[in-house]
């Protein structure tokens, strides 16, 4: 399951959609939007999307993760417009019958995501806000 | 010649002032020379965009074709 | 936090303790019974641990992650008892301001609590039983 | 003579029927050598365990004093 919401992300229902026997490994990913961005005060972020592509291209990724892991299943929520401190904006759940696995695959979610999902964000200051680019890591 | 819809997002979308426009182009007209027109100040700014066409990743140099949906994506800040 | 217990584990309630606007990354690690070991069909787990000492361990690794990695903080529960299949045994909450630490401090903590924390697990099977050992990965 | 309180769990706490018991120990006594005398088929069999007084790992060859709390730790399974 892929989706892209205004409303606060359900990370309950994506995790439910993993729900098997087969699986002994199970991480959420969840990315939070942070006070500060290189030291400068940040009051909120806005997300905004392409989101037939995005869809798309979060399908993708699935897909990819489900050949190169076998065995491993993953959903990907994403949030859209106003996000306000501490607001969860993305959650990757992945499912493997073993944790390295796990690992390799959300982690590997979470990265192409931002690589090469056309979602974008602009960071909200006291006095501006400014388009802000993905960086590794 | 072909007729073409554009999308635009984030800052390309605040430059240009829409979200979505048709707009006929030359036969053989490419991504990148189109981007180039339309956007000549981030273009000459060094903006590093990328190109899709029907919603589907292409190289800068992909020709356009009478109903393409063609998107310039500012660079991603997703997740 | 850590704790050992009985009861089904409250994920969100544990990771309602990381909540800090200074984090950008979480990860929810769970691990999961899984239906069968090496072919073998299993009905069930039951775990049992040296409960002062695995406290105590699991408070170091706690301990060490906030150390080794700035910023991050971690809650660990594990189930003890009698699981049937799918029920989560653990749950490793990690929070920190970026993913990679994140991704890393987590995964040192899955490997660091089967490696050090006096946790037993006896794999319960249509005709016997047996105690099963942890292996890497 | 030092009193050492005795911990057992998982395959062990199962072979010697109790969870935990009091143990008059020779002076001296360390932890490998204590397990060997309490755990003969274990010993020789090969299992191997880890040694843990007053609740933190210790060296094998630890010597044991009064009030200790030992555990003979088998392979671990948790998570």
């Amino acid at each position: 399951m892929v989706l892209l919401t205004h409303d606060p992300i359900d990370v309950a229902a994506l995790r439910a959609q993993l729900e098997a026997t087969r699986h002994g490994a199970i991480l959420i990913f969840e990315g939070v939007v942070r006070d500060n961005f290189e030291g400068r005060a940040v009051l909120g972020l806005e997300y905004e999307a392409y989101p037939e592509m995005a869809l798309a291209e979060l399908e993708k990724i699935v897909a990819e993760v489900k050949q190169r892991w076998p065995g491993a299943s993953m959903g990907i929520a994403h949030r859209l417009g106003r996000l306000g401190l501490g607001e969860t904006s993305v959650v990757i759940v992945t499912a493997a019958p073993h944790r390295a696995e796990c690992y390799e695959a959300s982690r590997h979610g979470i990265e192409a995501l931002k690589a090469r999902v056309p979602i974008w964000k602009k960071e909200l200051y006291a006095d501006g806000a400014s388009w802000r680019e993905n960086t590794p890591g | 010649m072909p007729v073409v819809t554009l999308r635009y997002f984030a800052t390309l979308r605040e430059s240009r002032g829409v979200e979505s426009e048709p707009l006929t182009v030359a036969e053989g007209e490419t991504a990148a020379s189109l981007y180039a027109k339309l956007f000549p100040r981030e273009h000459a700014g060094g903006l590093r965009v990328a190109f899709a066409v029907n919603r589907d990743y292409a190289p800068p140099g992909v020709v356009l074709h009478d109903g393409d949906e063609l998107c310039f994506l500012p660079p991603l800040g997703g997740g």
